[in-house]
């Protein structure tokens, strides 16, 4: 039995099958593809020790730690600011490899670190007609001059709690909710980008 | 039925499309008209005069204006599912093969049996409902209010389930322009050009305001010319946003403006994937209201007839849809600009028998003489009618009456300034005497007001006073606007001497919609509703559809007359929201059905929906309720199998929607001894214990387990309902009353799927899961202990010996990617031991059988010690709730105390809810004992089993009193007995 | 209403949970004092509930879950201050 | 003049004109036995019992504004006695017993409507909550039946029970419950006491107190000081206001409760329905108009209004519960002041001041506890003794403990 090894499942996978939803004709407005190949990781300073984590993550992934709600990306591992001396931690590629083991130690001491890998449904969404499908449920303001590259908001869209994240200079966003609504997160997005036609992407697995 | 043609549309003009003509219906005579046209607009240019009948006296009405203040012109739109009663055929846009029908009436818009309640009026007067229908009594329900409810009402709604679509969306900008007339149009133009984001929304589907209706000229071309200038403009201007048929319905705090968006109701049915209207939330730095001003009615005798039409109005008809609602005209006007329909008209060819102002005097440049008979000082006190207007009966200067023959009366009351939006916040509008209009009092942050609602009523001031507003607005958020010509108009001439009211014989009516009548706002006065608030509910006016737009400043200046104050004394009535009517599909957006909330699935959720359980709604959870098997028909037969099954050899539950947080910190053990009564901070590594949080004021508010996985390192667990709710707590207590503690939170619900395994041979099906190196045995893994481990060759998971069922148990967390391969792991290995699923019921019912509380206990009523759980209260230091737990009434001999309880004849069935009489006793609250909190089916002792509250609580034990349920099951004794019902001593679960 | 987190910046109150009052909430008395009963009815039940200026805790829930105290004047709704009420211990609060 | 058809008939031939005032508007006289503050369905309620039950006429109602210009005027007309609490239930039914006479009693059609109340459940435990309550009301002689899904379909045939995020599984049903026309209460009760001898005056804001030796002497306000020896304060959402001008604190907060209007249509729904799964409870006025409501806005407001997220949480929750409101429009929102005490329950009770009385706390659900509110206030003031329907209405339960709370929400009041 030990054998048996364990096949991962996406949080998205049960729930939508990759194709095009909504409008049929034309190219799809929107594109959706899930991300399903981060390590994430919550890293919250200790009492006091906001600056030390800052130094230490400079010093083991040059990084400088956003003060605010954004997001800082160098080899793989990117920072997002989601609390006062909070971050989301998301790795992929080469630097998933222990990630979060690599993280705790370098943090040892200086933040609380908790995987957070498997909470999250990650969706990558684009398309010409992004933002009109985002703008039936975002409420905060994503006009590309204000919602700028790498900024990112936690927030509610159709009563489910969202990370959204420009995450560079085009109009890329990544919508992160907990996994166990997936499904809802899903049912509101199709919706709100059927008007403009669809196309759900083969998840990116880790 | 052969259409009839549109024998009143003018040749040429207007602003309709003559090469796309609509056929359309109304009472199910096919008529046509024009793209470009409302509904109303083509039943002028039809021909149709009566439209609708009124709320309570069924008189017959027509259409009285040419926008959304519309009261008479209401009909049922759409059939079927989609029949959309109260349509204000003035706002309508008409599409081909649109159905409309009149409504409040019976049997028909011409012969309309209630027509009768005419007869009665002497009786309906304001308020008669209040004065009889009292006797008999009992007749109210049964005769009284059937009838006055089939009677009142306007339009039928749909039963059926609305068959459209609906959503919402969000809007961020610089400066909200709302109205697009000349006004609106200038000050986006401004505000655009500077650089800021504007938005431009109209509640009209085209833009230009009273531009699209007037023949005036800007900068020396028509004004319709400039308005598709400036809309180009607009249109090139990346920063901004044109929203047509949309309507800013709402102002609320801090710059939020709720606004509705018709997408497709000018479609017969909205095309697919295309919603039929959008609810918007605009969040604006500044606004500038453009919204305009509204033509009041004059009040006189028989103003309410099917003929009698608002000044404006026709010459909406006439210059922007070139229709014509009738040959022959009389004008009744109070100001200047009545007489610029007399002019309009002559112009479209239409004979003005006269114009009959109120004024003694008027200016020559208003006055020309193309106009036909000017009778000045003059008043209408009749109209003469058969199936619409013949004629009006005039009262000159001099007191001479006189008919003159006419077909259309045009009313120009002076024009009331569209106030609303700046009164949702409190504001109260003022009055001023010159202008005869309330004007816009103190504003709400960030908003401005331009063009004829601030009052300006001539064209030149609204272009200056837009781009005023627009520009001003715009600096103000640091952009520079260059300074611009303000285009060139007329300053038109807009006097006004207001005419409140014409004494004459007849009904005159205030609010056409509600038949609101002088007399009536005069009989109200008379019986002390004085204030203007009583006065609008007493007579019900301004409480329609319209909410009084035409009506409301006429009705107050006659309560002013007539209670001898002013119009600045009397003041308004208090406007809100929705400025026009919503609906309440559009606010609610998609939010409907299966996605009113979101709904959360547990990692085992495809397989146990394959496997055919039957799913229950917990909260935002969709959980299993029972897994039934093929041949089991009956809920009680599957839930009772897997009980026994569980307890026989080993049972398995999706747990993974218990809260889980995780703490780290130097300062955990310390911070749990806070928020827990019992003490964690001596809690060792590698352990479990079970944990009770109380609300500061000492009633429980939620019972789960701590586990120390490291010194500085502990896992919380919280129960399903209540997962954000302690978070939130634990959060506040730390960063508000706490906040120099070194602890760090974080929840980690999602992160991991956690499986319940319970029953005795769950150490041998672990043991086929768990890497060898963890040793299982019962020294090595105690009850309560709680690990880190690796299963099925390295996988890293974390293992609890944790039970609620009694039972030998563990809980096994993976991170949840590996969730539903472990429930499959799990499955395959527990086979031979008999593994069976078990669902919530299943849960429901070991936890009865072992007397723990949940959800129905910990019901926010409830104390540590009324169940039971006094001696988890430690009293070696302060805790969240302890000083308030210790108040006199919680320990009160007679408490409901936590006690389990059998039916005396282990035959009958229990029910929760039921309440606790002493044996014999009567059925009064007197001798109501306490009540049946939980019960199940225990498959285990053979018989229905319950837990509950009753006064003295466990020093009852072993008495029987009477399970009282009138509302469901009647009496049934039951004896009180110690809550565990099954295995007592522990002996399973700690085996 | 929209709320200025400091974190997070001007959001919807819908993301947000109201608590009340928080200078009264903000200092939880000590269980130890001879009063405590008392002082702990006024601390759970008598709370400040003016109409006018008033200081009270929001939990910025949705969004960076952050307590703030947030200072609103209860008749026009006007909200003049937004800080975090952790530590350092809000500027004005007793406790 | 007495109210009747017949006398309406007689006035319908004389054009109306001999229709009396419906209540005097006399001047502040400088004394009076007892003042009410608040002109409120409350306070008029209690000054008509004072004068009719306990025979105390000099008696001055005192509003700030016009009479009914609180929460009398701006509810949405429940009425019902379906609580479950002891304490509760026999006050509630108490009240209910009042409204059934109260019309023949004031002479006066306030459109008291027994249509029924349904409170939908959605889940076992929910359904087991409402048996708990219904049973409760049984034992108090109160008529309550539990509905279940079928019976339930019958009484609201266009509800979604298959479709829906939370299936409706059945309903508490209280017959006897039903409406009420608010205007009319405040307008009948005033009409009734100003009949008694009972001065209403209007327009007249109490700003502060006269207190002597630790007992009230009277009333200063914006038209003069009024002396009186026994003071009762009903001003619901502004109590604590008012409170604090003799240094009261209440366990007490002032919140906004927003309401909705429909235009009008034919008759769709003919009893009052509250839905269990999410905010939303509605019925239709005799007019035409859907009248509902739902949850708090949440935080303290004096503002008497409301922003849209609360609209929004309604309209969405009556979307869910009945699909068919989609093409329906709401015509108009308010708000009111609600007075949600720290239990969820009211207060009618003496103060450490002597001779002022407090009567508040009454949350969302005051309305129908008018006639009982006014006949235990008046009880309370006429004799300084409580009476027994509203023993439990205690101001110093919050420091013993004898909580009344229903919803078990604890000292939370947005969510009572
Ligand atoms: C939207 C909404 C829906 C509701 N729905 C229901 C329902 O369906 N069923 C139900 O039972 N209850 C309902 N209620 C609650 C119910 O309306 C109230 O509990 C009840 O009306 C309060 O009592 P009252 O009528 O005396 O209060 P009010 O009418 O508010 O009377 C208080 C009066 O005191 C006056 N006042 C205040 N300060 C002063 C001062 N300083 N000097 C003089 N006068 C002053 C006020 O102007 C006011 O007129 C609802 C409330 C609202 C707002
Ligand atoms: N001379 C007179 O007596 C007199 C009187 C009144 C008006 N006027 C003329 O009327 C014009 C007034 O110009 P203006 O720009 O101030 O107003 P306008 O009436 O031309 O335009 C107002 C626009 O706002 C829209 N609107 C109103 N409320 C709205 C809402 N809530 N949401 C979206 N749209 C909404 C209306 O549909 C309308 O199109 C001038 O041309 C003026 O000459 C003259
Ligand atoms: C039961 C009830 C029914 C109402 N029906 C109507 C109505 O049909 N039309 C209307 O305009 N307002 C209606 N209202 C709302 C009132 O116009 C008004 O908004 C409310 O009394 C609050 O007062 P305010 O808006 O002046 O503050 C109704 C109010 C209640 C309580
Ligand atoms: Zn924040």
């Amino acid at each position: 039995m030990a054998e048996a090894r364990l096949v991962p499942r996406t949080p998205l996978e049960d729930m939508a099958r990759p194709g095009r939803y909504g409008l049929a004709d034309g190219p799809a407005g929107v594109l959706v593809q899930e991300r399903a190949d981060r390590v994430l990781a919550s890293v919250i300073a200790r009492h006091g020790q906001g600056g030390a984590v800052a130094e230490a993550v400079r010093s083991a992934f040059s990084l400088d730690l956003p003060p605010g709600p954004r997001r800082i990306a160098a080899r793989g591992v990117a920072f997002t600011g989601v609390g006062p001396d909070q971050w989301l931690v998301a790795a992929e590629g080469d630097a998933r490899r222990d990630f979060v083991a690599r993280l705790g130690a370098a943090l040892a001491g200086r933040a609380a670190v908790a995987d957070q890998s498997d909470g999250r449904v990650v969706l990558e969404v684009s398309g010409p007609r992004v933002l009109d499908a985002l703008a039936k449920g975002i409420p905060v303001d994503l006009h590309p001059a204000v919602f700028t590259a790498g900024a990112a908001a936690n927030t509610l869209v159709a009563y489910i709690g969202v990370q959204i994240t420009r995450i560079g200079d085009a109009l890329v966003y990544e919508l992160m909710a907990s996994r166990s609504l997936a499904g809802s997160l899903w049912s509101w997005l199709a919706t709100s980008a059927a008007e403009h036609g669809l196309e759900l992407r083969q998840p990116r697995r880790g | 039925m052969a259409a009839i043609g549109q024998a009143l549309r003018l040749s040429s003009g207007g602003q309709i499309d003559r090469g796309r003509a609509l056929g359309f219906t109304f009472d199910g005579q096919p008529y046509q008209g024009f793209s470009g046209d409302t509904l109303a607009s083509a039943l002028v240019a039809s021909g149709v005069r009566l439209v609708g009948r009124s709320f309570k006296y069924h008189r017959p009405r027509g259409i009285l204006s040419a926008g959304g203040e519309e009261p008479n012109a209401l009909v049922e739109l759409r059939t079927g599912a989609r029949r959309e009663p109260n349509t204000r055929a003035t706002l309508a846009e008409l599409y081909d093969g649109l159905e409309a029908t009149s409504q409040n009436r019976w049997p028909s818009l011409g012969f309309d049996v209630l027509a009768l309640n005419g007869l009665l009026a002497p009786v309906l007067v304001a308020g008669f409902y209040y004065k009889t229908f009292m006797w008999p009594a009992g007749l109210w329900e049964r005769l009284y209010e059937p009838m006055i409810r089939r009677a009142a009402g306007l339009g039928r709604a749909a039963a059926a389930a609305d068959p459209d679509h609906y959503e919402k969306a969000f809007a961020f900008c610089d400066v909200l322009v709302i109205g697009s007339g000349p006004a609106g149009l200038a000050a986006a133009l401004a505000a655009g050009r500077a650089g800021a984001r504007v938005i431009l929304a109209e509640e009209d589907f085209a833009c230009g305001g009273r531009l699209l209706a007037e023949r005036q000229e800007i900068d020396g071309r028509p004004a319709a010319q400039w308005v598709a200038a400036a809309l180009a403009e607009l249109g090139a201007l990346p920063h901004v946003r044109l929203m047509p048929r949309t309507t800013v319905f709402g102002t609320f705090d801090h710059g939020t403006y709720g606004a509705l968006e018709r997408v497709a109701d000018h479609l017969p049915v909205p095309p697919p994937h295309t919603v039929r209207q959008r609810s918007w939330r605009i969040t604006a730095k500044r606004a500038v209201l453009a919204a305009g001003a509204l033509e009041r009615p004059l009040v006189f005798p028989g103003n309410d007839r099917p003929g009698v039409m608002l000044a404006g109005a026709v010459r909406s008809y006439l210059n922007r849809f070139a229709a014509v609602p009738g040959g022959d005209m009389v004008v009744f006007t109070c100001n200047d600009d009545g007489w610029r329909t007399a002019h309009d008209a002559t112009a479209a060819g239409l004979r003005v028998a006269a114009v009959i102002d109120a004024r003694p005097q008027v200016a020559a440049r208003v006055r020309q003489d193309s106009v036909g008979r000017a009778i000045l000082g003059g008043r209408v006190v009749g109209v003469q009618r058969g199936r619409g207007v013949h004629g009006v009966t005039i009262v000159d200067a001099d007191g001479r009456r006189a008919t003159i023959a006419c077909d259309l009366l045009a009313m120009a009351g002076g024009w009331s300034p569209v106030v609303n939006l700046t009164c949702h916040l409190g504001g109260r509008p003022v009055w001023d005497e010159a202008r005869a209009a309330f004007l816009p009092g103190p504003l709400p942050p960030g908003m401005r007001v331009a063009g004829a609602a601030a009052g300006d009523l001539t064209l030149a001031r609204c272009l200056a006073a837009g781009a005023a507003a627009g520009a001003a607005a715009a600096e103000e958020l640091g952009f520079k606007s260059a300074a611009a010509r303000a285009p060139r108009a007329d300053d038109e001439p807009a006097a006004i001497t207001p005419l409140w009211f014409v004494a004459g014989a007849g009904k005159a009516f205030v609010d056409f919609q509600n038949d609101v009548t002088v007399s009536d706002v005069r009989l109200a006065v008379r019986e002390g509703f004085r204030s203007v608030e009583h006065l609008k509910r007493y007579t019900t006016l301004g409480m329609a559809t319209d909410q009084g737009k035409t009506a409301n400043v006429n009705g107050l200046a006659i309560l002013a007359e007539a209670s001898g104050r002013g119009i600045a004394a009397v003041g308004t009535t208090m406007f809100r929201p929705p400025y026009s009517p919503v609906a309440i599909g559009a606010i609610a957006g998609h939010h409907r059905g299966k996605d009113f909330r979101p709904t959360r699935l547990p990692p085992s959720h495809a397989w146990a929906a394959e496997r055919g359980a039957v799913f229950v709604e917990t909260g935002p959870w969709l959980r299993a309720q029972w897994y039934p098997l093929p041949g089991e028909t009956d809920w009680l037969a599957s839930v009772s199998r897997e009980v026994r099954a569980t307890r026989a050899g080993a049972g398995v539950c999706d747990v993974s929607t218990l809260g889980k947080i995780d703490l780290q910190g130097r300062d955990c053990g310390a911070f749990l001894d806070r928020v827990y009564t019992g003490m964690f901070s001596t809690l060792a590594v590698g352990k479990a214990r079970y944990g009770l949080m109380l609300r500061e004021d000492g009633i429980v508010m939620d019972d789960g387990t701590a586990s120390r996985l490291a010194p500085d390192h502990y896992f919380m667990t919280t129960t399903t309902a209540n997962a954000g709710k302690v978070m939130q707590h634990l959060e506040f207590c730390h960063q508000v009353l706490w906040p120099a503690l070194d602890v760090q939170m974080v929840s980690v619900s999602d992160q991991w799927a956690q499986f319940s395994l319970a029953g005795p041979r769950t150490r041998d099906l672990l043991q086929k899961l768990v890497d060898r190196q963890h040793d299982l045995a019962n020294d090595a893994f105690p009850f309560m202990a709680a690990r880190e481990i690796t299963v099925l060759g390295g996988e890293f998971a974390r293992l609890f010996r944790i039970s609620f069922s009694g039972e030998l148990a563990y809980e096994i967390s993976i991170p949840a990617r590996h969730g539903d391969a472990l429930i499959r792991a799990i499955m395959a290995a527990g086979a031979e031991f008999g593994i069976t699923p078990y669902g919530t019921e299943a849960l429901g019912v070991m936890r009865v059988e072992k007397g723990h509380v949940a959800g129905n206990e910990l019901n926010g009523q409830t104390t540590a010690r009324d169940l039971g759980l006094g001696r988890m209260m430690s009293t070696r230091k302060d805790y969240i709730g302890r000083v308030a737990a210790a108040r006199p009434a919680f320990h009160e001999a007679d408490r409901w105390g936590f006690v389990g309880l059998r039916p005396v004849n282990p035959a009958q069935r229990l029910y929760a809810g039921a309440h606790f009489l002493p044996q014999g006793a009567p059925a009064t609250e007197a001798y109501d004992l306490g009540y049946m909190t939980s019960v199940a089916y225990s498959p285990m002792r053979g018989q229905w089993i319950g837990l509950g509250l009753i006064a003295r609580g466990p020093a009852r034990i072993g008495e029987r009193v009477i399970a009282h349920d009138p509302v469901r099951s009647g009496d049934i004794p039951v004896e009180v007995c110690h809550p565990v019902h099954f295995d007592p001593d522990g002996g399973r679960m700690h085996g | 209403m929209r709320i200025d987190c400091p974190y997070c910046g001007e959001r919807g109150s819908e993301e947000f949970s109201y608590l009340g009052d928080a200078d009264t909430l903000m200092a939880r008395p000590d269980a130890d004092r001879p009063d405590a009963a008392a002082a702990f009815h006024a601390y759970v039940y008598l709370r400040d509930n003016p109409a006018g200026r008033h200081r009270e805790l929001w939990y910025h829930g949705a969004g960076c879950h952050s307590w703030l105290v947030v200072t609103r004047d209860t008749r026009t709704h006007a909200i003049t201050v937004v800080i975090s009420a952790a530590a350092p211990r809000a500027a004005g609060g007793r406790g | 003049m007495r109210y009747s058809i017949f006398s309406l008939i007689r006035q319908a031939f004389r054009g109306h004109a001999g229709w009396e005032p419906a209540w005097r508007d006399p001047a502040p006289q400088s004394e009076y036995d007892v003042i009410i503050v608040g002109g409120g369905g409350h306070g008029l309620a209690t000054a008509y019992y004072l004068a009719k039950v306990h025979g105390i006429t000099r008696v001055a109602v005192v509003e700030r504004s016009w009479i009914g210009s609180g929460n009398a005027g701006r509810n949405t007309t429940i009425i019902r006695s379906n609580y479950g609490l002891p304490g509760n239930t026999a006050f509630y039914e108490w009240s209910m017993k009042l409204w059934e006479g109260l019309e023949q009693d004031l002479n006066y059609n306030a459109m008291v409507s027994q249509r029924g109340v349904i409170n939908l459940y959605h889940s076992d435990a929910q359904r087991d909550a409402y048996a708990r309550r219904g049973n409760a009301m049984r034992l108090h002689g109160v008529d309550a039946e539990l509905l279940n899904r079928a019976q339930a379909r019958e009484m609201l045939p266009f509800f979604d029970y298959e479709n829906a995020r939370f299936p409706i599984q059945g309903g508490l049903l209280q017959r006897r419950g039903g409406t009420a026309r608010h205007d009319a209460v405040a307008w009948g009760y005033a009409r009734g006491a100003d009949r008694l001898g009972v001065d209403i005056i209007q327009n007249c804001e109490v700003t502060g107190f006269l207190i002597d030796s630790g007992h009230v002497r009277g009333i200063v306000t914006t038209r003069g000081v009024i002396r009186a020896a026994k003071v009762g304060l009903a001003v619901a959402g502004n109590t604590s206001r008012v409170a604090a001008m003799v240094g009261l604190d209440l366990p007490m907060e002032s919140h906004v409760l927003q309401a909705f209007v429909s235009e009008g249509i034919k008759p769709l729904i003919d009893t009052v329905m509250t839905f269990g799964a999410g905010h939303f409870y509605i019925s239709q006025s005799d007019k035409g108009g859907l009248v509902f409501g739902g949850d708090l806005d949440g935080y303290n407001s004096y503002a008497q209004r409301g922003n849209l997220p609360a609209v929004e949480d309604v309209l969405e929750a009556g979307m869910a519960v009945w699909p068919g409101l989609g093409r329906i429009r709401y015509l108009r929102q308010w708000g009111g002041l609600m007075d949600m005490s720290m239990d969820g329950s009211p207060i009618i009770d003496r103060t450490p001041v002597a001779g002022l009385y407090l009567d508040c706390g009454w949350c969302y659900g005051g309305f129908k506890a008018t006639p009982a509110s006014g006949w235990c206030f008046a009880h309370l003031i006429a004799r300084d003794e409580s009476h027994p329907v509203a023993a439990a209405y205690r101001l110093d339960r919050f420091a013993t403990g004898h909580l009344i709370d229903e919803k078990g929400q604890g000292a939370q009041p947005n969510l009572h």
